[in-house]
């Protein structure tokens, strides 16, 4: 019955999980676009419902509605799916990620994560870089110069950060001996990797930036030369899609900086779920701060700053930090 | 040849060349008011200006007045030629009202053009501005003198090229004025040639005026249809309606201009009555269930009495792409037809002035312009194709005779001799006159020996009045001294043997000079090809009235009439209209609203040349041209719109827009026929074409393009002469008159009568008589008199004139009077059938 | 209407050239004297004579200063306004005699005596400034000399005189 | 080596714009916005804003259209037809006149171009229609009773053209020439 019960636990969570996603997700766009103004002196959504409040309903209302275009010549198939990818990817890289202790009931511990895969970092790293197919088929399939390109320069900004991102990340695992996402937050019950790991945080939460390709690196979409770049063909629901991707990407990454650097669910007082909550939240808050602060980089800029300046500085950030383990090793 | 520099480029041209027409060559247009190629130089706008650098004249100096020479070093960019432009235009612009958004030049006025490129906006002249009292000056052309720029052009266009002398210029200086004595309509034909000539808005269309600016026009080169010379036109419409019409420049043909009738006769594509949709038993219907329908009804007919109890009518006005395919249409199904003409006599005139044409004599209106000697026989140039007697003008400005035989009171704005002789005395007088002219060479023995033996045939015996063997003498030895004589010939009074005895004096003449010409008339638009057509078909294919006494009599079960109105033919005649009504099948297809369109069961409509095809047309000489389509057919918005505003529905297709060109209604009729869908009789036409007659083989060779295509056999050596009867001066018997049906330019053309501005200035119809004639009668000016005619009496104001033969009534085809108008032989009325009222 | 005895008249001359228009100036002068000034019928009357339309007389009657299209006084006074003769005035000759007459240029006075106009080079410079009345040429001219001219004028009669 | 210095001096001054940067938007959200709300709130707009198409009158009040289609001619987007014709008394007009409000683009053009000061572009911007076809203007629709924004000019004092009576009476005209007239 065991077996039962484990799957029952999982569908449970999962649809929690899921449930608190998109949520989060939806809302996500509303704080965005209210914080974006007020960083910009201006109202933000106001008009449905109080203080706008019914607005992510209005949006997801109007993308159902509205008509789901395929552009003449686009390779039908891959063109729909594309989306689904992307949206797919990112809800996926939930799984591994701990958002609270576990919890005892009837004799049982339940462990707050979905799934604890003892690779999950590496599983991490799978997913976020398959969302970046969605990107490539959707801009390829489209058969528009804008989106084609869009969906070019997204491959070739996620190949370039992919490696900061695994770079900064190997001295968290150094450090927690582990790839356990669980194991990691366990490690910090002391003191949060940020403290130790300045560097790593930097390089991870610029370059996890860049793989989101959010706003100073969201060149695959650059509104003022490709009109919107990979999604530009992309209409109802299907722009929802990767709406909804690049909203979750967001949770995901704020969860993930809480999970490596943060100290994950771990906090004084207040429960553990609500600790995670607050430090995805704070991450969240600084991602839309940089938007509304940051302009865009240029394309070259953007490689400049991948290849020269984030993995140097990870490849010594590890020999720096083998170096401390080794010479005060155990 | 002088070689001259003008803007760093050379070129040569011929000795007397013009500076600005020298840089035109280059391709360099030089500023010009005043300068018109036709017309030539006078020097009169000074905006022509250029600086001459090096060479025999130096400094700034007209371009239009000063010849080409060598060593000329021109600069029409030059700094001090600029400024002299410039202050030109200011000048001419002292005076200039403030209207041109109201003015319908603008667009395309060369004024504004010239004042905008020039740079003068804004006005430095604070004085009073000079103004000028306006006339009336007809139906055709409207007068705004104060934009007048005084470049003179009007005046020596209309005095001086085309020779009429009721408008021109009056006071001097500042006041200078051009006009009309008093209020009243310009009396030439070809006055609209005013409003293409004028620079600025002086003169404009008043049949167009306020329709639209020019940027707003579908533009296309297209064809005049109004008679046989093939005038080039550009035609202009807009909203689905023709506009206007100018001139097109074909050197060849009519050169820059234009008559009225061509320019003002075109609204008939415009007809509110116009049929725009099939029509079968009264019902309007699709266009594929008309031509299932019309296929499946002449089948049965085919089956049942045999394909020879369908006859095919056409007409001179349809393409050439029309009438190959209703003759091939009539080939492939054995129908009776195709008859392209309206009576059997004008067939065998067209036949015969067609199959004596080669490339060796006939002449084009721009070479009959360079002959020295015009002897016009049977014709009436001004009312039959009006820019015939612009040529002659021409003609008659660089020393040529003109001579006119003629029995009708014929004007001409030039001074010709005018021998009034009855239609049977042209033949003596044309033998009369080249036997006077070649006796020389005849008895050197210089003529070959056909030449020679039709010499020894003609008429020597001059006849007894005095005068007119003193004149037809004294002409004779003017045409003998004449080195490029050519013969123009009507085909529409004359009988049958001056047709042929016309080409064989110009063969003759030919013979004795080396050079000589012929000019045929023809009647309508394509007559050249339908003869070419009826050439090479049946050896006579049934008449009009033969195939309707054949209907009355039951032989025939159907007809189709294909561009044709018989009610010009048989006006109101019963034996017609019985005859219609006991046909099984009558199909009509047309584009005008004619009396037939409204009563027939089965219609369809076709378009006019001004529609959607480009379409190929033969003129009198045998030049094939071809005009483009102007716009997509349809209802004018105008009509369509109920008055003020055009619909505001969106349709998918066009609302009247379901005709087809003739050409193509009745390919998609034989492909109904057939019962196949493969594609046939249109693509290619012109392989068939050239395989029933080889002179259409250059439409297979070349594209029609401008100046046309000529087809006509190389000149042979081996010309057949004809054996000429012994003219008689007269051939009518006293106690009778001899009435001839003629044409007028604005009232008798079938086209133009459908226009509402030539309906306008057209006169109502009247029998002119000679003053003997009408001594004889009893009657005298002004008096209204019946005529009889074959069972029908007409009520007419009689005109008496000197100037025409005695023996001879004149009367309009006029499209106000019933009658047969085409009848077959000379009508003679004796004297009792015509009395005063 | 035209008297016989004059349209004879003009017939002959017109029948004696080689060609009608030789004599179209000759002949409006007739008319002209006739009718006093060069009136409608008179062109009318032209045109019929000399077989032309009325606008080519029309043409030519408006071109020539001395044929008057418009009724003139009894004396028609033509003031050169040629270069020497504005040299040498010294207060203009025009002026006065308008202002002396009481009208303006191309009218006539109220008594239908003086039209006075002004004209190009009469060709008569040696004796600037000059004027015309008639025909009949007057000059050197000082305000004087004509107050003592009109006043002449005014006491005696003469008939037109037409200028050859 | 100066050039290290340099690069330091780079970095450090990138990082305090940075921070500036972030300080300034920081800021922004403790301020009040500026935003006006609009159905609410009506800002006044200047008299040459442009938006929606008028037609107007002459002091006369005459329509001010001669129907010259230079509007039309001018018009980018090709929203502008008519027709012109003529009036019993010989002044031009436009028989039907018709803006396509869905395809305008407001620029303007077509009252740079009227020579009549008759098309003009006022304030008025709220012209937003669930019909397309409703956004169709006809002259009537169009034609206002006023001068707009110039009340005084007349194109038909200064045209040169007849209308009524005789020639000559438009301003800095002289009377008609005579033909007759006995001057030189």
């Amino acid at each position: 019955m065991g077996w039962l019960a484990g799957i029952i636990l999982l569908l449970i969570k999962l649809g929690v999980v899921l449930v608190v996603l998109l949520t989060a997700a939806a809302y996500l766009v509303y704080v965005e676009r209210k914080l974006l103004s007020r960083l910009q002196i201006r109202l933000g959504p106001n008009r449905a419902g109080p203080f706008g409040l019914l607005q992510p309903l209005a949006d997801a209302l109007k993308l159902l509605t509205k008509e789901d275009l395929v552009p003449e010549g686009a390779d039908r198939f891959i063109f729909l799916y594309a989306p689904g990818v992307v949206a797919a990817s990112a809800l996926l890289i939930f799984a591994v990620i701990p958002f609270g202790r576990g919890w005892m009931f009837m004799g049982h511990e339940i462990p707050m994560v979905v799934s604890d895969l003892n690779v999950g970092l590496l599983y991490v790293f799978a997913f976020s870089s398959l969302g970046v197919y969605g990107v490539a088929l959707g801009g390829w399939a489209s058969n528009s110069k804008y989106s084609l390109m869009g969906g070019i320069r997204g491959v070739a900004q996620m190949i370039s950060y992919e490696l900061s991102l695994g770079l900064s990340l190997v001295p968290v695992v150094m450090l927690a001996r582990s790839f356990s996402l669980v194991d990691i937050v366990a490690a910090q019950a002391h003191y949060p990797f940020i403290v130790l790991q300045p560097v790593a945080f930097i390089l991870f939460f610029i370059s996890a930036g860049a793989e989101i390709k959010r706003i100073p690196f969201d060149i695959p979409e650059a509104e003022n030369e490709l009109v919107a770049g990979f999604h530009t063909e992309y209409s109802g629901m299907r722009f929802g899609l990767f709406f909804l991707g690049e909203y979750v990407t967001m949770v995901v990454l704020g969860s993930l900086v809480a999970v490596f650097f943060l100290g994950g669910w771990r906090g004084p007082l207040l429960p553990p779920l609500v600790w995670f909550s607050i430090k995805v939240l704070a991450v969240v808050l600084v991602l839309i701060w940089i938007r509304g602060t940051l302009p865009r980089l240029r394309y070259d800029q953007l490689m400049h700053l991948g290849w020269k300046v984030l993995i140097p500085l990870g490849l010594i950030n590890i020999v720096v930090t083998g170096g401390v383990l080794l010479w005060w090793g155990s | 040849m002088p070689q001259l520099i003008i803007d760093r480029r050379e070129i040569e041209v011929p000795a007397g060349t013009k500076v600005i027409e020298a840089a035109a060559r280059l391709g360099i247009i030089i500023p010009r008011f005043c300068y018109h190629p036709a017309l030539g130089s006078v020097g009169a706008c000074r905006v022509c200006a250029v600086k001459f650098l090096e060479g025999p004249v130096k400094g700034v100096e007209m371009s239009c007045m000063t010849a080409a020479q060598d060593g000329m070093v021109v600069s029409t960019t030059h700094p001090e030629a600029m400024e002299f432009r410039r202050y030109v235009i200011e000048w001419l612009m002292l005076h200039h009202p403030h209207d041109c958004p109201v003015c319908d030049e603008g667009g395309h006025c060369l004024l504004q053009d010239e004042t905008v490129s020039g740079g003068h906006g804004l006005r430095r002249y604070l004085g009073l501005k000079r103004t000028y009292r306006d006339q009336y000056l007809g139906a055709f052309v409207q007068h705004e003198m104060n934009r007048c720029i005084h470049c003179w052009r009007c005046r020596r266009f209309y005095q001086d090229f085309a020779g009429y002398r009721d408008y021109g210029v009056m006071q001097i200086g500042n006041r200078t004025y051009f006009g009309r004595f008093a209020d009243g309509p310009l009396e030439s034909p070809f006055a609209g040639n005013l409003i293409d000539l004028c620079p600025t808005g002086v003169l404009t269309d008043k049949p167009a005026r306020f329709k639209g600016r020019r940027w707003d026009l579908e533009r296309a080169p297209s064809l005049c249809l109004h008679c046989s010379l093939g005038c080039n036109i550009t035609g202009s419409a807009r909203y689905r309606e023709m506009i206007r019409v100018e001139g097109r420049l074909n050197e060849a043909v009519n050169g820059y201009f234009i008559c009225d009738r061509g320019r003002f006769g075109f609204a008939y594509a415009n007809h509110p009555e116009r049929a725009r949709t099939p029509r079968l038993d009264g019902q309007e219907v699709t266009w594929e269930e008309a031509c299932r329908t019309a296929a499946h009804r002449l089948t049965r007919i085919s089956r049942e009495y045999g394909p020879g109890a369908i006859a095919v009518w056409g007409s001179t006005r349809s393409s050439l792409a029309t009438l190959g395919v209703l003759q091939r249409l009539c080939r492939e199904q054995g129908w009776l037809g195709p008859q392209f003409f309206n009576s059997p006599s004008r067939e065998r005139k067209v036949k015969a002035a067609i199959s004596r044409l080669d490339a060796g004599v006939a002449v084009s209106l721009a070479d009959l312009e360079k002959a020295d000697f015009l002897l016009v026989a049977g014709a009436d140039p001004v009312n039959e194709a009006p820019m015939l007697a612009l040529g002659l003008r021409q003609a008659w400005r660089r020393g040529a005779t003109v001579v006119v035989l003629d029995p009708r009171p014929v004007h001409l704005p030039l001074e010709f001799e005018h021998l009034p002789v009855p239609p049977g005395g042209i033949d003596l007088c044309l033998d009369l006159l080249v036997r006077a002219a070649v006796s020389h060479s005849a008895t050197e023995g210089l003529l070959p020996e056909a030449a020679a033996a039709f010499f020894n045939n003609l008429s020597c015996e001059y006849p007894g009045d005095q005068p007119l063997q003193d004149r037809l003498v004294s002409l004779g030895m003017k045409l003998k001294e004449s080195k490029n004589p050519v013969i123009v010939c009507g085909l529409d009074i004359v009988r049958e043997s001056t047709v042929v005895l016309a080409a064989d004096h110009s063969r003759l003449l030919r013979a004795a000079k080396d050079r000589a010409g012929l000019f045929y008339l023809l009647p309508g638009p394509n007559a050249f090809g339908a003869g070419l057509l009826s050439l090479a078909g049946e050896p006579s294919s049934p008449s009009y009235a033969d195939m309707l006494a054949a209907a009355e009599q039951g032989r025939i079960k159907a007809l189709v009439m294909m561009e044709t109105d018989p009610f010009r033919t048989f006006a109101g005649q019963p034996q017609f209209l019985a005859a219609l009504d006991r046909l099984e099948f009558l199909l009509v297809l047309d584009y005008l609203p004619t009396p037939l369109t409204d009563r027939v069961q089965f219609f369809l409509p076709t378009t006019t040349v001004f529609e959607e095809e480009p379409s190929g047309w033969v003129n009198q000489e045998g030049r094939c041209q071809q005009a483009a389509p102007i716009y997509v057919g349809g209802r004018p918005i105008s009509q369509e719109g109920a008055g003020s505003h055009p619909p505001r529905v969106f349709l998918a297709g066009i609302p009247g827009g379901e005709p087809q060109p003739g050409g193509q209604t009745l390919a998609a009729l034989g492909v109904a026929l057939k019962g196949t869908g493969a594609p046939l009789y249109l693509e290619e036409l012109d392989t068939w074409l050239a395989e029933l007659n080889p002179v259409f083989a250059p439409l297979l060779e070349s594209k029609v393009t401008h100046p046309g295509v000529r087809l006509l056999p190389e000149a042979r050596g081996d010309y057949a002469f004809s054996h000429p009867n012994k003219a008689t001066l007269r051939d009518v018997p006293d106690d009778h008159l001899e009435l001839l049906l003629v044409d007028w330019t604005f009232g008798t053309e079938e086209l133009s009568g459908y226009a509402p501005p030539t309906q306008e200035v057209e006169q109502p119809p009247r029998l002119t008589m000679q003053s003997r004639d009408a001594l004889r009668l009893g009657l005298g000016p002004g008096d209204r008199v019946s005529l009889a005619l074959g069972g029908e009496s007409i009520t007419l104001d009689l005109e008496i004139v000197e100037n025409m033969a005695s023996g001879m009534m004149v009367l309009p085809r006029h499209r106000q009077l019933a009658g047969q108008k085409f009848p077959e032989g000379p009508i003679l009325v004796p004297l009792q059938n015509i009395h005063k009222v | 209407m035209l008297p016989q005895e004059i349209r004879e008249n003009i017939q002959r001359l017109i029948e004696a050239a080689e060609r009608p228009r030789e004599q179209v100036i000759n002949v409006f002068y007739i008319l002209q004297k006739h009718y006093g000034y060069f009136s409608d019928e008179a062109v009318r009357e032209a045109a019929a004579l000399l077989k032309m339309t009325p606008l080519e007389v029309e043409e030519m009657a408006t071109f020539y200063d001395f044929l008057y299209r418009e009724p003139v006084g009894k004396f028609v006074i033509q003031v050169c306004d040629g270069v020497v003769c504005w040299m040498f005035h010294e207060n203009s000759i025009f002026d006065y005699l308008c202002q002396k007459l009481q009208v303006c240029a191309g009218q006539t006075t109220a008594d239908g005596l003086f039209t006075v106009l002004p004209t190009a080079c009469i060709g008569f410079c040696d004796r600037a400034p000059a004027m015309l009345i008639n025909g009949v040429f007057y000059g050197p001219l000082t305000p004087a000399k004509v107050d003592e001219i009109i006043a002449q004028l005014r006491s005696e009669h003469c008939d037109l005189v037409i200028c050859k | 080596m100066p050039g290290e210095k340099n690069r330091l001096l780079r970095v450090t001054e990138g990082l305090v714009a940075l921070i500036q940067g972030f300080w300034t938007t920081f800021i922004h959200l403790f301020r009040k916005p500026i935003t006006e709300e609009y159905p609410e709130y009506k800002r006044p707009l200047p008299p040459r804003s442009r938006a929606r198409i008028i037609l107007t009158r002459d002091p006369d009040f005459e329509e001010r259209c001669v129907a010259c289609y230079l509007c039309s001619a001018s018009c980018p987007v090709s929203c502008i037809s008519m027709q012109s014709a003529e009036r019993a008394d010989g002044r031009r007009y436009a028989a039907w006149f018709r803006i396509n409000f869905s395809r305008c683009i407001y620029c303007g053009l077509c009252e740079e171009a009227c020579p009549t000061l008759a098309i003009q572009l006022t304030p008025d911007f709220e012209t937003c229609q669930y019909d397309l076809l409703t956004l169709v203007a006809e002259k009537e629709d169009l034609l206002v009773d006023h001068g707009g924004k110039n009340q005084e000019y007349n194109y038909y004092r200064y045209a040169g053209v007849l209308v009524d009576g005789d020639k000559g009476g438009h301003i800095q005209e002289a009377r008609p020439v005579n033909l007759k007239s006995n001057l030189p």
